[in-house]
């Protein structure tokens, strides 16, 4: 069991990381969305992996899993969700605003014209 | 929550209140439903709930559906239901046993005479629930039903069988 | 008698997963979208209506407590196939639009019929 | 019991949702509250100074649950000098905001006051997984307030800007996760009981975890390589905000100062002195490049985003020493460094305003109004932030260069941070000369319907006499620095408030 | 004899779970993913019933009911925005 | 105290002239001169104390932790440089208020004059090194304003920053210098550091030090090969090069080598540094000026031969050099600040200082050209002028030092410079003011003003009363301050014109005869200088600057090129780094945990994780299929959860997931539904190699650490959750008490986030985004179903039925999972299914709830549960709970932590639903608004008529 998360947490960090590292916006919010399920459950395993003992006191209960990694996974998916919503809007502002949504961009050179003239450069 | 549009007039103080009655039952027995136990406390509970929902939402649902017979309307869900077992034994053995080659499939426009948008919209349900047909579209006037049938050598036939067994009685039950 | 719920339970829950199963299966098998449709739609609904029934059984009969709140999410699922069922053809008419439907009478299917835009 | 301490973080979060409310369509209401709040919040971290100046280490435990299993918020010298500091910089840059850019769109003020409750909070609690809620709380308002009034670069950088801290939060819950699932708790102070009594065998978890937190640190201090985000941010948001800003830089420094000294530092097994090694390259190499892209910058904007960058590299070199005396030092640099830092922003915008067509662009363009006023302002903060003589960035610079003296590579440090006081020189002379120096002659368009900025010149100014203050009070602050450093290196004080009654179950679940 | 119950529901839904992915994967239009997840959303809900009658507990009911209430949201919101772009008009 | 005052005058008064320029120029010119006037009579006041031998002092502590302290004292030394300051600065003063035009700006001329004159006192006056720096520093500033006071000539930008920078990264130097001197002595006052000559000269660190520090003193005064910026300072005004590049500035190098003469020099590095450098710098210095073409350039080289002289002197290290240096600094004031006022009238009257093409002034201006005459002669070193006895004493220490063993070659190299140093005095007479004219002029010459001719004249009366009477007017003088640089006894000297027939006439003699010789062949000589090599100094100097900066470019800009990507590629490569590189340096052991079984559903569960996620990655060019496929993982996510004993989470992601989506769908509406193939293969191949790292890296960590047992903090909070927090689902007590501040500040974040949303979106609906969005036409058909008539009906059930869920989940979250915030998003998902089925319209205008004041409201409610517990004096939200009992009802639980758990509940709403709504409101910008009456039934209205 541990392998398996482990390793779907790999995964989910690879491609959240492969997309993040694409040229446009909507991969980047995909990939900033399969980091966050990445780090939720990666933060979510510190309290190990328990079956069926969830945290919620009852007398028949032998035993709970560790209910503080939970807790901070509840803040933590909270915290996402509000951050990709404010990045999806954010990138859907930013094409209207330019009519592109690369993130691969150039810094906007200085107009020529303007530019110092050769004795500036001293 | 919910303001009453300044254009409607104030309904009647017990309209106001229980804009639903219907629903504000359905609402406190799902709410026995929901806590999965039956106590005093938690009646109250639903019924303050079961009050107050209809009542905040009542601007969504501007007007009361009429329901003329309640028994025919309990009949037409046990049919239903009876309907649904059989729709998925039999879609079951299409879906297993038929070759795909075998299967008529055809589209049919089931004509309206349902005019509720409540009731069209129980009849779409059903049929979609129940065997080999989708209700797929309406039509623009709300006259025709566009459904799909998976396997009907007879498309008028299915017709026939949909306005029968359903609309017919949906005709009784809603005005 | 614990046979018996106990019998219940596992036919129950024997037919609802099979039905599970028959629906995947239909929508892997079924050659174009509107015949998929017509698998999951049913046999999924029955699937898990089943195993919903199933354990309310089991809760009520093996375990002792009443445990009603399944309902709700057969209701909650029977209300919502239908309109699932629906929104899917909708989509796959407009995705498509295929010339061999049938047509009404007055006004065409609305979701095609541009007379029903208001404005 | 005192309540004052939460304070800083309770006052704006209740602001805010009242300026939401009451004042969203009012701006001189919002106005008066933002101010009367900022007032307030200097106020409180004033009387929070003399509270803990004495030494004393004041700490108030979340929901009366005692640490290390509840959330404690900690008030010492250094957390408390931290609130002072950003309710200073925040009250300057609110003259700057109120002078109209607040109304370029939505809830500046509600978001400004948010943005200090993150910030507050992040200085005074005691929990690194709190603190990683009010980082957030700060990035998230930080991001309402960097693209506060929109516009094509400045959308884009912000998107920029968003992403490398959400990715920065992704890698502070991964290190939070390994921390906590070696050491088992959150507080910091337990963090530091617990750090040394870390099996071997748990060490490479611990460790790594820690140094991934340092970079996420070192994210928000705009360290190399992580400091990408800065450049662009800083010229692309508006000139309040990057204003603000300055103070954000240092929350980053100050998690570094707080958590690798406590947790990491002398008495940590293991792990002792875990950051050194990593840090100090980063920051003298951080150090160059941001003081070569201030020789290289083409916007006034530009080049004090990069002054910023060396600053930190500067500030983070001094901290990445680890020894008291270098980390009064640097704390006074950090004081210095925020103020300057903030200034030339200001002044960029307003040069920027009195341009158009080339706004802040290292060109020749028309002369404009209040030239001269602009160039003495300019002047000074490049005096401050350049490091020259008299003002606190040269009393900075020769406090850390001291400090430096006895470190084992005093010799590479003293050359990078004199050669790129150089550079910096060189880079500020020419973005000078060619702003207020040369002109094209002919008189620009802008001037007949020039605004006087009064409130934006007093916001200036304010923070210009900032750095006259710390100069002239260089003395007394650095007895205060001092004692400041030394309670930061003396880890059981700081353990002993926050664990002090706490009777620790032992054992693991 | 439950047991044997859960284990067969176990494999037959987890197949048709898998024949659902194969759906996802294969296409060839959105509708057909969106039928294919829609799908999967009632196998899992049948799959976290099944184990909650395996492990006795009513726990996991709710997860159940949101999943089927927001299963229907999210295959509407899908269609909405295949037919009309825009999904709240 | 006064000593203070001498210093802070200036500073103070540069206010007085920017604000007495309103009153006219002559109050402008009349206040700077007053201030200086103060301070020169203050200083004076100290004459006599200073001529007794004594040593003033005055202390304040500024800094007493670094050291840097407000240490003032006053020897000989000091007093005299301070006297050449603060006169010269007056006649300075004097002089510049004639030589200004009208459109010069002089209120802030006499301003920075001031600040530079307080900061050179500062400098001679200071009793501490780090006090010294900072005035040193500040010279270097307000020379920088004054080089680039006619700030419309690039010449005089140029020169101010190149002077800026050569002296500020000598300043920097002489920081480190200092630092180590003082490090050494283990004070930062110069009267201690006086008192350490044997430790400073045996420390390792002596010869770091010096070089520091000389590279200081070095660049200010401008020695080889540093020298190439004073000529270019000269394009200051002409007062401004008078002061600063020959009376002032360029001999704080000297000052400093004087001060620190005692502990640093008498060793072998010293002499070879310091003389060598200033033998060096005399003769280049002089050969060049010979060249000179422009009056300030000749005076310029000039300078820097004179201040090598002196430097050379400094170097040799005996005192007899010492009392000869102090000697010449002296009279190279007088004669050189002359022959600078002399430039500047030149200039003035004929409007040029081209040297081709003056000639024969004597007679239109014979009161300029006599003083001319005499300064210049006395810088050839002509018998009677004070520039004679100095030089004399010059060549007299140079005729007995050897170098390296050879003793013939500083002789004839000091010798050679004085010939080159006759040559270019004459030239600047013969050329100037005698022979004809080389043309017309731009304007008629005759003599200028008094108040133009009268300064230059004051010191030519020196220069000739010193040279007459050396020793009565200099004597005493030049012993005092001789005997401060010594420090010890001084040298059996005497001033006099006559010292007998020693090597040092002869060799004048020499310089004489070959000075006028190369004169009278001025043209063949300046053929052999134009067949040579010129480095043209500004030329290089710009040229590394320029390469410096195009390197800074190339480096900023090839880093800085805005892409994301490439930021990113740094960001997680060096987390990938820093992981691998920590987890590799530290210990680590296997986990000794016992491992869970893998259930078969656990794999296909797995398997629907992995096989979705490779769709994503596969598809994410499809945008809408990528969403769909995120869907599938977050609902995987969320039965991983149920599975692993966490239905909190479950329910959490799940209700996150359709938000989520739903929001995402809203934004794809304007965005590029497809995504284009652009980043190369080989681009592709890097990310995918740092992908692949950082997975192992996160998967590998989580491996180790769900592989190993735990330490943890659970026992408490499982212990405490009834008895302390009166609720049973722990994870919820967790959030609301326990740690209910970080729940706090996670409402916080959402709300913040609906209100940056709004910002945006907001702003979107105007200006030029707003008219791009009137004017969009969406990028795909559309169908003509806007409110399919059956989602309308079903809405109309299914809102009251999750109004009831919302409700359910939040009243029990406290003991079983649920809670405030999953019952928010269940509520906002409700109400947002309204809004798909019927409109944004239609459901808004029923909807009149203001989602700003209900996030308000929440944070609120929050917060005051919190403050609440202030009253009974416990920290921030402290809970309080208790059971009660009612007939029928029965036992129920009141606690604090619902109210809380509602203000997170309205600002989950609020948020959500902000959020959502206004995404949508921007929809209904592109197309023209039409209130909906009646989503229902588009038409059946028009065909059935209604009965309600
Ligand atoms: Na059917
Ligand atoms: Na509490």
């Amino acid at each position: 069991m541990e392998f398996l998360l482990s390793s779907a947490v790999g995964l989910l960090t690879a491609a959240g990381v492969y997309l993040v590292l694409r040229a446009r916006t909507w991969p980047v919010v995909l990939g900033l969305a399969l980091l966050s399920y990445a780090t939720n459950v990666f933060l979510f395993a510190t309290g190990r992996l328990v079956l069926n003992r969830p945290p919620v006191i009852s007398p028949e209960a032998l035993a709970y899993t560790d209910p503080l990694p939970q807790a901070l996974v509840l803040t933590a998916i909270v915290i996402s969700f509000a951050m990709t919503a404010v990045i999806v809007v954010m990138a859907l502002r930013s094409f209207l605003e330019s009519g592109s949504d690369h993130v691969d961009g150039e810094d906007q050179p200085v107009p020529a014209e303007n530019r110092e003239s050769t004795e500036g450069r001293a | 929550m919910a303001h009453v549009p300044a254009q409607t007039a104030r309904p009647p103080l017990l309209r106001r209140w229980f804009p639903h009655p219907l629903l504000s039952l359905a609402l406190t027995l799902i709410w026995l439903l929901l806590i999965n136990s039956f106590s005093a406390g938690g009646l109250l509970v639903g019924l303050i709930l079961g009050i107050a929902i209809p009542r905040l939402t009542s601007n969504f649902w501007p007007d009361r559906p009429k329901i003329r017979h309640y028994g025919k309307a309990l009949r037409y869900i046990l049919l239903v239901i009876g309907d649904i077992v059989v729709a998925n034994i039999q879609v079951a053995r299409i879906i297993l046993f038929r070759p795909v080659a075998s299967l008529h499939t055809c589209w049919v426009s089931v004509p309206l005479s349902l005019t509720n948008p409540e009731a069209i919209t129980v009849l779409a349900g059903t049929i979609t629930m129940t065997p080999g047909t989708v209700s797929c579209d309406l039509s623009a006037d709300g006259r025709a039903l566009l459904v799909h049938c998976l396997d009907a050598p007879d498309a008028e036939a299915a017709v026939r069988e949909m306005k029968d067994r359903y609309e017919s009685r949906l005709q009784e039950i809603f005005p | 008698m614990e046979f018996i719920n106990e019998l219940v339970v596992a036919a129950l829950i024997v037919v609802g997963a099979s039905f599970a199963l028959v629906g995947s299966w239909g929508l892997v098998k079924l050659p174009d979208l509107m015949s998929r449709l017509h698998a999951p739609t049913k046999a999924t609904t029955l699937g898990v209506g089943g195993a919903l029934v199933a354990s309310m059984v089991y809760f009520l009969a093996l375990n002792g407590t009443l445990s009603i709140h399944e309902l709700l999410i057969s209701l909650f699922l029977f209300l919502t196939a239908p309109l699932t069922a629906h929104f899917l053809a909708k989509a796959w008419l407009h995705s498509q639009q295929p010339k061999d439907l049938p047509q009404p009478e007055n006004r065409n299917w609305s979701t095609f019929d541009a007379g029903s835009e208001r404005h | 019991m005192t309540h004052w301490i939460i304070a800083p973080v309770v006052l704006p979060a209740i602001m805010a949702p009242i300026l939401l409310m009451g004042a969203r369509h009012d701006m001189v209401l919002a106005r008066i509250f933002s101010i009367a709040s900022t007032v307030a919040l200097l106020g409180i971290a004033l009387a929070l100074t003399t509270m803990v100046s004495d030494g004393t280490i004041l700490t108030y435990a979340l929901g009366n649950w005692v640490a290390p299993f509840g959330i404690v918020l900690v008030a010492d010298r250094l957390s408390v000098m931290m609130l002072v500091l950003t309710a200073v910089l925040a009250l300057a840059v609110l003259f700057f905001a109120i002078d109209g850019s607040d109304r370029d769109g939505r809830h500046f003020h509600a978001l400004y006051q948010f943005q200090l409750m993150g910030i507050n909070g992040a200085f005074l609690t005691g929990d690194f997984f709190n603190l990683f809620v009010f980082f957030e709380v700060l990035l998230i308002a930080s991001y309402g307030l960097m693209v506060h009034g929109g516009g094509p670069a400045r959308m884009k950088a912000g998107v920029q800007y968003v992403v490398i801290n959400l990715v920065g939060s992704t890698l502070f819950l991964i290190a939070v996760g390994m921390i906590y699932s070696v050491a088992g708790t959150l507080n910091m102070a337990d963090l530091a009981v617990k750090v040394p009594h870390i099996a071997a065998g748990d060490q490479a978890l611990l460790q790594a975890g820690a140094l991934l937190l340092l970079l996420v640190f070192c994210i928000k201090a705009a360290l190399i390589p992580v400091h990408f985000w800065l450049p662009g941010t800083y010229a692309n948001a508006p000139a309040a905000v990057a204003a603000l800003f300055a103070i954000m830089t240092k929350v980053g420094a100050y998690c570094v100062i707080r958590l690798y000294i406590l947790a990491f530092g002398a008495d940590a097994g293991a792990a002792t002195w875990l950051a050194a090694p990593w840090l100090l390259p980063a920051a003298l190499l951080t150090l160059v490049l941001g003081m070569t892209g201030v020789l290289a910058a083409r916007r006034l904007g530009q080049l004090a985003g990069f002054a910023v960058i060396g600053s930190m590299g500067l500030l983070l070199t001094s901290i990445a020493l680890f020894t008291p005396i270098a980390l009064s030092a640097a704390l006074y640099y950090l004081l210095h460094s925020t103020l300057a830092g903030a200034v030339l922003f200001l002044i960029a915008d307003l040069v920027a305003r009195r341009r158009p067509g080339h706004e802040d662009g290292l060109s020749v363009a028309p002369g404009f109004t209040q030239l001269k006023l602009l160039a003495g302002a300019f002047f000074i903060a490049a005096i401050a932030a350049t490091g020259m003589p008299p003002l606190s960035g040269f009393i900075g610079k020769l406090l850390m260069l001291d400090a430096a003296l006895d470190s084992v590579h005093a010799a590479v440090i003293w050359t990078l941070i004199l050669g790129t006081s150089l550079i910096a020189i060189i880079g500020f002379g020419r973005a000078g000369s060619t702003l207020f120096w040369k002109s094209t002659g002919e008189p620009g368009s802008f001037p007949e319907h020039a605004e006087k900025n009064s409130l934006s010149l007093i916001a200036i100014g304010l923070l210009l006499a900032g750095c006259v203050g710390l100069t002239l009070f260089a003395g007394p602050l650095t007895t205060y620095l001092d004692a400041t450093a030394e309670q930061i290196f003396a880890t059981d004080q700081y353990i002993e408030a926050v664990l002090g009654n706490t009777v620790l179950p032992g054992g693991s679940l | 004899m439950i047991e044997y119950a859960i284990y067969y529901a176990y494999v037959a839904i987890s197949l048709g779970l898998l024949l659902n992915l194969w759906r996802l994967f294969k296409g060839p239009g959105s509708v057909d993913r969106v039928l294919a997840v829609d799908t999967m959303v009632i196998n899992i809900i049948a799959l976290i019933i099944v184990y909650g009658i395996q492990t006795g507990s009513t726990m996991y009911f709710e997860a159940a009911l949101l999943l089927a209430m927001f299963g229907f949201i999210s295959t509407v919101a899908y269609c909405k925005f295949i037919l009309r772009g825009d999904v709240i008009e | 105290m006064s000593l203070a005052l001498i210093v802070i005058l200036p500073f103070l008064g540069a206010i007085l002239p920017a604000l007495m320029i309103r009153a006219g120029r002559n109050a402008c010119a009349t206040s700077t001169f007053t201030v200086t006037l103060l301070a020169f009579l203050l200083l004076m006041t100290h004459a006599p104390a200073v001529f007794r031998g004594e040593v003033l002092q005055a202390r304040w502590e500024w800094i007493p932790q670094l050291g840097l302290n407000v240490n003032f004292f006053l020897d000989g030394l000091g007093f005299f440089f301070a006297s050449l300051i603060l006169g010269i600065g007056l006649l300075i003063i004097t002089y510049a208020r004639f030589y200004l035009a009208k459109e010069d700006p002089m209120g802030s001329f006499y301003s920075y004059l001031l600040l530079f004159q307080g900061a050179m006192v500062g400098i001679v006056l200071s009793d501490n090194i780090l006090l010294l720096l900072i005035f040193w520093e500040l010279t270097s500033l307000s020379s920088f304003l004054l080089i680039g006071y006619w700030k419309h000539l690039p010449e005089g930008r140029q020169g101010a920053r190149m002077a800026l920078t050569v002296t500020g990264a000598g300043g920097l130097s002489m920081i480190a210098g200092m630092l180590i001197l003082g490090h050494i002595a283990g004070s930062y006052d110069l009267s201690v550091i006086l008192q350490h000559k044997e430790a400073i000269q045996a420390s390792p660190l002596y010869l770091p030090a010096l070089l520091l520090i000389l590279g200081g003193c070095f660049t200010k005064s401008a020695q080889f090969p540093f020298h190439f910026w004073l000529p270019h300072a000269m394009a200051a005004p002409t007062p401004v090069s008078a002061y600063l590049h020959s009376a002032t500035m360029v001999k704080a190098g000297l000052f400093l080598m004087a001060r620190l003469w005692p502990v640093l020099a008498g060793t072998d590095e010293w002499f070879y540094l310091v003389a060598t450098t200033g033998l060096i710098t005399m003769l280049i210095g002089a050969w060049i000026a010979l060249f000179k073409d422009d009056l300030k350039g000749l005076l310029a080289f000039s300078t820097v031969s004179h201040l090598g002289l002196i430097t050379f002197l400094l170097g040799l290290g005996s005192p007899m050099a010492a009392v000869a240096a102090v000697f010449h600094i002296l009279n190279h004031a007088t004669f050189k600040a002359a022959l600078f006022m002399n430039a500047g009238i030149v200039d003035h009257e004929t409007g040029t200082r081209d040297i081709r093409k003056l000639g024969g002034l004597m007679t239109l201006m014979p009161i300029a050209g006599t003083l001319a005459t005499i300064a210049a002669a006395s810088m050839a070193g002509l018998p009677l002028l004070n520039g004679f006895l100095s030089k004399e004493m010059m060549l007299e220490e140079a005729a007995h030092t050897a170098w390296l063993g050879n003793d013939w070659i500083v002789p004839a190299l000091a010798t050679l410079a004085a010939c080159f140093s006759v040559a270019y005095s004459f030239r600047y007479i013969v050329h100037v003011y005698f022979g004809k004219p080389a043309g017309e002029t731009p304007r008629h010459p005759h003599d200028p003003p008094f108040g133009l001719w009268g300064p230059p004249a004051l010191l030519v009366v020196l220069v000739v009363l010193i040279g007459l009477f050396p020793a009565t007017v200099a004597g005493p003088l030049v012993a005092t301050v001789a005997g401060a640089v010594i420090g010890s006894p001084l040298p059996d000297y005497h001033l006099a014109i006559w010292h007998g027939l020693t090597p040092a006439l002869g060799m004048s003699a020499i310089a004489v005869a070959v000075g006028l010789g190369l004169l009278a062949g001025y043209l063949k000589v300046r053929k052999l200088w134009s067949a040579g090599p010129h480095p043209e100094a500004k030329a290089m100097f710009q040229a590394v600057i320029a390469a410096a900066v195009s390197v800074a470019q190339k480096i900023t800009h090839g880093l800085h090129n805005g892409s994301l990507q490439r930021h990113l590629a740094f960001a997680i490569g060096a987390a990938v780094v820093v992981g691998f590189g920590a987890f590799a340096a530290a210990s680590h052991a296997p986990g000794q945990r016992e491992l869970l079984p893998a259930a078969p559903v656990a794999i296909v569960v797995w398997l629907l994780l992995v096989g979705a996620t490779i769709a994503l990655v596969a598809l994410h060019r499809q945008r809408l299929v990528s969403l769909i496929a995120i869907g599938v993982i977050g609902m995987v996510v969320s039965l991983a959860f149920v599975y692993l004993s966490a239905p909190d989470l479950a329910l959490t992601q799940i209700s996150v997931e359709v938000v989520t989506v739903i929001l995402m769908l809203l934004a794809l509406n304007f965005l590029p539904k497809e995504t284009p193939v652009e980043s190369s293969g080989g681009r592709r191949l890097r990310d995918g190699l740092i992908a692949a790292l950082a997975g192992i890296g996160v998967g590998g960590a989580a491996w180790a650490m769900t592989t190993r047992d735990a330490a943890t903090l659970s026992g408490y909070y499982l212990e405490q959750s009834v008895p302390g927090g009166g609720g049973t689902n722990v994870v919820n007590v967790i959030l609301v008490d326990f740690r209910g501040f970080d729940t706090f500040g996670e409402i916080i974040v959402l709300g913040i986030a609906a209100l940056t949303i709004y910002a945006l979106l907001d702003g979107a609906t105007r200006g030029a985004v707003g008219r791009k969005l009137a004017a969009w036409v969406p990028d795909q058909a559309r169908s003509a179903d806007r409110h399919p008539l059956m989602l309308v009906v079903a809405t109309r059930v299914m809102l009251p039925l999750a109004l009831m869920v919302g409700a359910f989940i939040f009243l029990r979250g406290h003991n079983v999972p649920g809670g405030g915030f999953i019952a928010g998003l269940v509520v906002a998902i409700a109400l947002i299914m309204q809004y798909m089925a019927s409109g944004y319209s239609w459901a808004a205008q029923r909807m009149k709830v203001d989602y700003h004041a209900l996030i308000g409201i929440g944070v609120l409610i929050a917060a005051a549960t919190g403050i609440v517990s202030w009253l009974a004096d416990y920290p921030f939200l402290t809970s309080a709970f208790d059971h009660f009992h009612l007939p029928i009802i029965g036992e129920f639980e009141l606690a604090s932590a619902m109210a809380f758990d509602t203000g997170v509940f309205l600002t989950v709403v609020g948020a959500v639903m902000l959020a959502l709504a206004n995404l949508s409101r921007i929809g209904g910008l592109t197309e023209t608004p039409v209130p909906n009456e009646g989503p229902m039934e588009p038409d059946l209205s028009a065909t059935h008529p209604r009965e309600h």
